[in-house]
């Protein structure tokens, strides 16, 4: 297996009247060919702002990268000119968003909207590129779809949508497809579908795929690996296996423990976290957790944690996985016992 | 949208009959009679001419006789101050003229707005943006009369200064309409150039716009395919309104610079007291404006498909 | 406590068309337990809710609360009497709360309309504060200053200090984020016992209202599809709505998700509300529909104490 | 993410555990309410506070302008018509005459021969003053009439000599024909028998004295007598053609244009206000009734009603300031009714209206608790820009002549006026636009300030 794109080291930065908002503070991820990585975090960790800014969507002011590289098959997105992007948004990666109502344009028709991109990255004359979109709007499983390329998005299900925008997202067969929060705004049945239906297409078309969610539910339903953000650092980076069942930081443990679990039988207590996440306005110098971790000792809230290796290929922000911490029942601490 | 349609035009009559109505009662309001203000008439005369202008009867009646007249002979009757003319000779002779100017300032007014609204929006919290909020302002709080004069005055003494002849009244030419035209449109510009700078804000920061980038357009295909359409679909609801406010505001244009349209033919009738052509001029203008603001909501239907396809 | 018989409210759209937002729901609600109301958008749970406090009058149907017959239109009396007896929890905790107010008044309001003297209540919003996880000082700070977690708590106390029997809690935790989500669930569950009250819980994540209820009730374009004790609804579901429901529901336990069974293509769209004219509302998305389920409504039937289910074909699928 | 290469020894490291309470601290930024935050952001507002400064100004201007300038607006002096402004704020004085007397003519009887001499001896009777010029002369041999010009500069030539002001059969003229505090240049040119001008000319120059005629200054309410003097206003904004101070009129002017400019849109808006409000909180068929009838009434052709309204009032009555405000407040309505309409069929679907119908809040207490104090922006904005509006048509009225009549005035009334001379006399014209449009702007701006800080959309944004 190989990386497809490696982002090290982004920060991003908001100017706002209140000053600057550190939304994203040190951002390393890898993807490696064909596989799906999903992005988990609660609101405000900086999970979309992350892949905004690399695709280059983030409005800037008030956005701003400040630092930070985003190797994309031999080029760094985040040094590329626009015009040197545009080219590859939209044929070697393509992202796909939370909203599909608001996310397609409302006055033209869907079948336009789709041929869009065949148009301006494969050279396809605007029938071709027509023809070409049915192909896809079918590869999608919509119903009707010869009728469906006239009409208009305000005529379509939320689900339907989604399909629309899928099949626009891989008309150009796409090495990576980001899907931000892709069935946030649907309902649980149609959301299984469009699960399903990513799921094939990535299978179909090899594609990497980064599925940014906050639903801990979908990850354990798609992803390989898992990153686990928090206030704009991931905490944690495993397997989906690592992530769910030998959780190596607190945070990951937390969520976990503040879902339901599905055993027959009286369910367990719900475990919330308590407080809420730090303000990005003035991030905490050391662990942005420790003032709601149960678990915090003093070193925690003095430095911030450096970078362990539960197991291998297992990593977790924090000083508990040191290897002489003292160890918790709950925390995976890989074979340091 | 058939259904829509015809549902929008008996809307847009019962509007017109209400407007008829309003205007006869307004009318039959004021205090005397016309023919009070005629010089000493005999009784024979007078009687005569209560039964010519048919002012006798009793006021219901008088009402039937005027919608009947009005919309099904579409006859507004003769003008009182110039007997032998009707009013309906009065408006097909100088409505084309206002027509003519207010079609020149709706068309200054939208086009100006559409690229100023854009140019504005397009450098946001920069210098031409800043200019051009600054005019608007001044173009909607300064009276037209006061750019009208003020052009006017401007084109006399530069003829005066340099000789030249250019023409600062009446319709000889069509350069002489230029100017009225803009003036005219200023206000409704500045108005709608407004409109057009906030609609098109709001979708630059649309999703749809992030979906088009997205896709690998570039800004220029982006602005031409997806944002102008769709910023201009508030301008053109406005359109409607607009059109309202030229026609009404032509009015002084038309008395500054002397243009023989049909505003200052209204001017000058209300003036004189001429009953028969201010009714029939208001009745006139309210048809003509229900009939601008439905056209121009059909139109939106055809350019917006949510409307298209719902109804 | 409550008993809802043949409840339907339709909502006109304009001249002859109009969604049956609920059609002929007939539910029991027993004292002291948490009643769950599970469903996809349009599915009614949120104007049964309403229905339920009196926001939205009913178009037919009775229901009785204790031994009284509530009454169809509500007036300002009628609420003010009731308010001691329901009360409702809303889902956003950013426009159930009055920008204008303090905190200290948006929690009060519900004392001081019933004229209590102004320095009780001030101690009541303080001890309500503290019992929702507040300070006092919050009191004469504004919403916007609180984060959604926060607010759904002011929401709380709001509700909860006129002391009601019965709780409309309609999609609490919707807007929050996992982990406050947990928080407010805890608070709920605590006051419940605490206070004795009965709550009905409004939601479309599943595994949260199994976790909270004692009875689940599946509702799906305004009708009831299944009704019963929250662990046979969520392990042991007998209609196709129900079951399908539950193995859409992600769970976050990824071995779990790998062994599920992958069920066949499914492409159909939830039917919009105005199109449903007769027989089973799923007929047109299941995979055991039969030519009855087109034209004849299928009934609750008893299958186990205090299990029901509306199917023809119950005896077929399961 | 990338594994830690160095890790540091365990004993630099603190591991001991940390008490509950001091993790968990919690900052919040003072607290403000909408209306202090709105405020705050209003005062930041540059361009707002300069538009409310130049708006207190007008206003002082208009109102206590007045006990100031103690100058009747109405008062005309026709010879002090059309002075241009000027910004001396000092009185002059001006020596009371006796009334010109026009009946005496000296005889003239014409000498006999060929013209060709000048006029001799041209002098000025009596006072040359503001009130007249009594030039005499003698005539040479062969004069028949003459032809008097009058000229502001010294005439060059025979063909700079001025404005041919009469033909004269006599030796004497009376000039009262606008004269102004400058010098004057007359000259004077004899006329033989074919009445052929002659070629050369004498000029005199005249020094102008500001003077009164005794029968003016009594009539302006000076008790004195001749050889008097009395002080005279001065015109900082000068003065219209029938002799009326354009500073007084500007003021008075202003108060119409201000009442009706403010007092319309309170009115208009209240009504708007309670038929909205009821519209918006009944609904069903009272509301789809109302909402009917408001379309009606915006689909009205809004001047064009206007005028009729006013002729139908009566053109020339002396109400027309309370005609023109009933006639804008009885078309304006609809604009705000639907409004407020919107306002509160939005809001009243909001949950924390309907949490307070659950706590039993009558619909006057959710009407006034809740609804009001959120809809109250709205309104102040809308009222902002009603404002600049209502003056607008107030102007634009009067302008055409359908507006406010005599004795009243208004801005819209004096730029009518104005543009009548606009050629010759422009100030007229440039006072009054000048102030219409000072204070439409500020208001203007002031309304955007206004949207500003009170629009919640806006601040979302941020």
């Amino acid at each position: 297996m190989s990386k497809i794109l490696e982002i090290n080291n982004l920060h991003v930065e908001f100017d706002t009247y209140g000053g600057t908002v550190h939304a994203v503070r040190g951002l390393d991820l890898a993807v490696q060919k064909g596989e799906t990585l999903a992005v988990v975090g609660e609101s405000g960790c900086g999970k979309s702002v992350s892949f905004q800014a690399l695709m280059g969507l983030l409005p800037m002011p008030p956005g701003r990268i400040s630092s930070g590289s985003a190797n994309f098959q031999g080029n760094d997105l985040l040094k590329l000119k626009e015009s040197e992007m545009r080219p590859l948004r939209g044929s070697q990666i393509a992202m796909i968003f939370q909203d599909p109502m608001s996310s397609l344009n409302p006055t033209k028709k869907i079948g336009d909207q789709i041929a869009e991109s065949l148009i301006i990255h494969k050279g396809m004359s605007k029938r071709d590129a027509l023809k070409e979109s049915l192909k896809l709007l079918e590869l999608t499983r919509i119903g009707e779809a010869p009728k469906r390329l006239n009409q208009y998005p305000f005529e379509f299900s939320g689900g339907m949508l989604q399909r629309v925008m899928i099949a626009m997202a891989i008309a150009c067969k796409p090495q990576l497809l980001i899907a931000d929060e892709p069935t946030t705004a649907l309902d649980v049945t149609i959301q299984d579908q469009i699960l399903a239906l990513l799921k094939d297409l990535q299978k179909e078309y090899e594609m990497s795929l980064i599925l940014i969610t906050h639903d801990l539910g979908v990850v354990a339903r798609m992803a390989d690996q898992v990153a686990v953000m928090y206030a704009g650092q991931i905490v944690e980076n495993g397997s989906v296996d690592d992530i769910f069942y030998r959780s190596a930081h607190p945070y990951t443990l937390g969520l976990k423990q503040a879902l339901p679990n599905s055993q027959e039988g009286k369910s367990a207590q719900l475990i919330p976290i308590d407080g809420s996440p730090p303000d990005l306005f003035s991030p905490p110098k050391a662990c942005a957790y420790a003032a709601r971790c149960p678990m915090a000792r003093k070193v925690c809230l003095e430095k911030a944690p450096l970078i362990f290796e539960a197991s291998s290929k297992h990593l977790s922000r924090c000083w508990l996985q040191h290897p002489q911490a003292p160890s918790h029942p709950e925390l995976f601490c890989g074979e340091r016992k | 949208m058939k259904k829509y349609l015809l549902k929008r035009l008996w809307h847009g009559i019962i509007t017109i009959l209400f407007i008829s109505t309003a205007t006869f009662f307004a009318m039959h309001m004021v205090p005397g009679d016309p023919l009070s203000s005629e010089k000493a008439i005999t009784p024979e005369t007078r009687k005569a001419l209560e039964a010519e202008y048919g002012i006798d009867k009793p006021l219901f009646i008088q009402y039937g006789i005027f919608l009947k007249k009005t919309f099904i002979h579409g006859d507004l009757g003769f003008s009182y101050t110039n007997r032998n003319t009707k009013v309906n000779e009065i408006i097909a002779n100088h409505f084309p003229v206002s027509a003519k100017l207010g079609l020149l300032a709706i068309f200054f007014a939208t086009s100006g707005a559409i690229m100023w609204g854009a140019i504005a929006a397009k450098y946001r919290n920069k210098l031409p943006d800043y200019t051009s909020m600054v005019l608007v302002i001044l173009f909607i709080s300064v009276p037209s009369f006061v750019f009208a004069s003020g052009a006017q005055l401007l084109i006399v003494k530069l003829n005066a200064a340099t000789g030249w002849n250019l023409p600062y009244r009446g319709t000889d030419s069509f350069v002489s309409q230029i100017v009225p035209a803009m003036i005219l449109g200023l206000g409704t510009m500045a108005f709608l150039t407004r409109i057009m700078r906030s609609s098109l804000l709001e979708v630059i920061h649309s999703d749809y716009i992030r979906t088009a980038r997205a896709k690998g357009l570039s800004p220029k295909q982006i602005f031409f395919s997806h944002e102008l359409r769709n910023a201009v679909l508030p301008v053109i609801t406005i359109i409607g309104p607009a059109i309202a406010a030229i026609t009404t505001g032509s009015f002084v244009i038309e008395t500054i610079f002397t243009i023989p349209g049909l505003g200052k033919f209204f001017v000058q009738a209300v003036q004189q007291n001429d009953y028969t052509v201010i009714m029939g001029t208001t009745v006139f203008y309210g048809s003509f404006l229900v009939l601008t603001v439905l056209a121009v909501d059909i139109v939106y239907g055809f350019i917006d498909p949510r409307i298209q396809v719902e109804k | 406590m409550i008993e809802i018989k043949q409840v339907s409210k339709h909502f006109h759209l304009s001249k002859g068309r109009h969604i049956k937002a609920l059609d002929q729901v007939s539910l029991e609600i027993h004292p002291n337990e948490i009643l769950g109301l599970v469903g996809e958008s349009g599915s009614g749970k949120s104007t049964l809710g309403k229905v339920l406090a009196g926001l939205h009058p009913k178009t037919m149907g009775s229901i009785k609360y204790k031994d009284e017959t509530l009454p169809d239109n509500y007036s300002a009396k009628d609420f003010l009497r009731l308010s001691k007896e329901i009360q409702m929890i809303f889902q956003d905790p950013y426009s159930s709360l009055n920008p204008r107010m303090t905190v200290g008044e948006i929690i009060g309001e519900g004392l001081s309309l019933r004229k209590v003297a102004k320095k009780t209540i001030q101690e009541k919003v303080h001890a309500w504060l503290l019992k929702v996880g507040l300070h006092p000082d919050h009191a004469s700070r504004f919403p916007h200053e609180f984060s959604g977690g926060q607010r759904q708590r002011i929401g709380i106390a709001r509700a909860l200090i006129v002391e009601p029997k019965f709780v409309i809690c309609d999609e609490p935790i919707s807007a929050l984020d996992v982990s406050v989500q947990a928080q407010v669930i805890q608070l709920l569950q605590k006051l419940k016992n605490d206070f004795g009250l009965t709550l009905l819980f409004i939601a479309h994540d599943l595994s949260m209202v199994r976790h909270i209820s004692d009875r689940i009730t599946v509702l799906y374009l305004g009708q009831i599809m299944e009704i019963g004790p929250a662990d046979q609804v969520f392990f042991h579901a007998k209609h196709p709505y129900t079951q399908k429901l539950n193995s859409s529901n992600p769970l976050p336990d990824p071995k779990r998700e790998r062994e599920q069974p992958t069920i066949q293509v499914d492409n159909s769209e939830i039917p919009s509300p105005s199109e449903i004219l007769r027989g089973c509302p799923f007929a047109s998305r299941c995979p055991h529909v039969s030519q009855i389920c087109k034209t004849e409504r299928p009934e609750l039937k008893n299958i186990d104490n205090n299990h029901q289910v509306a199917c023809h074909h119950l005896d077929k699928i399961n | 993410m990338k594994k830690a290469t160095e890790i540091p020894d365990i004993a630099e490291l603190d591991f001991s555990p940390v008490p509950k309470s001091e993790a968990h601290e919690e900052k919040m930024r003072p607290s403000q309410s909408y209306w202090q935050d709105a405020m705050r952001r209003f005062v930041k507002n540059k361009r707002a506070m300069l538009a409310a400064l130049s708006l207190v100004i007008m206003l002082g201007i208009c109102l206590l302008g007045p006990l100031v300038w103690r100058v009747d607006p109405n008062l005309q002096q026709l010879n002090e018509a059309l002075q241009s402004p000027s910004w001396s704020f000092e009185g002059r004085t001006a020596k009371v005459i006796a009334d010109p007397d026009n009946s005496r003519m000296q005889t003239f009887v014409p000498q006999a021969g060929i013209l060709n001499s000048t006029v001799e001896n041209i002098v000025t009777v009596g006072l040359a003053s503001t009130v007249q010029i009594h030039l005499s002369w003698q005539a040479p041999p062969g004069a028949h009439a003459f032809q008097i010009y009058r000229n502001e500069l010294p005439p060059l030539d025979r063909s700079t000599l001025g404005v041919p002001l009469a033909l004269v059969r006599g030796l004497e003229y009376r000039d009262a024909l606008k004269l102004e505090l400058i010098d004057y240049y007359y000259s004077i040119v004899a006329i033989d028998q074919d009445g052929k001008e002659s070629d050369s000319y004498k000029t005199l120059q005249v020094n102008v004295e500001q003077a009164f005629s005794l029968s003016d200054a009594k009539r302006l309410g000076f008790d004195v007598e001749v050889g008097d003097s009395v002080v005279l206003n001065a015109h900082p904004l000068g003065t219209d053609s029938l002799g009326r101070d354009l500073l007084a009129r500007i003021m008075k002017g202003g108060q119409v244009s201000l009442y009706i400019g403010i007092i319309a849109p309170l009115i208009y808006i209240f009504l708007g206000i309670i038929i909205g409000g009821i519209s918006g909180y009944l609904g069903g068929k009272a509301d789809s009734l109302i909402m009917r009838f408001t379309d009606f009434v915006i689909a009205l052709p809004f001047l064009l009603f206007m005028i009729l309204f006013k002729v139908a009032a009566g053109n020339s009555s002396e109400n027309s300031i309370n005609i023109i405000l009933f006639s804008l407040i009885l078309l304006s309505w609809p604009g705000s009714a639907r409004l407020i309409r919107g306002q509160v069929l939005q809001l009243r679907e909001e949950p924390y209206i309907q949490a307070a119908r659950l706590l039993g809040g009558s619909p006057l207490y959710i009407i006034f608790r809740h609804l009001l104090p959120n809809t109250l922006g709205v309104i102040l904005v809308s009222l902002s820009f009603a404002i600049p509006s209502c003056i607008f048509t107030e102007a634009f009225l009067s302008f055409i002549g359908m507006g406010v009549v005599l004795p009243d005035t208004s801005w819209g009334a004096m730029c009518n006026e104005g543009v009548k001379l606009m050629i010759t006399y422009p100030y007229l014209l440039i006072v009054p636009s000048v102030f219409i449009s000072i204070t439409v702007l500020a208001f203007n701006i002031l309304g955007d300030g206004l949207r500003d800080a009170l629009d919640a959309k806006m601040r979302s944004r941020e």
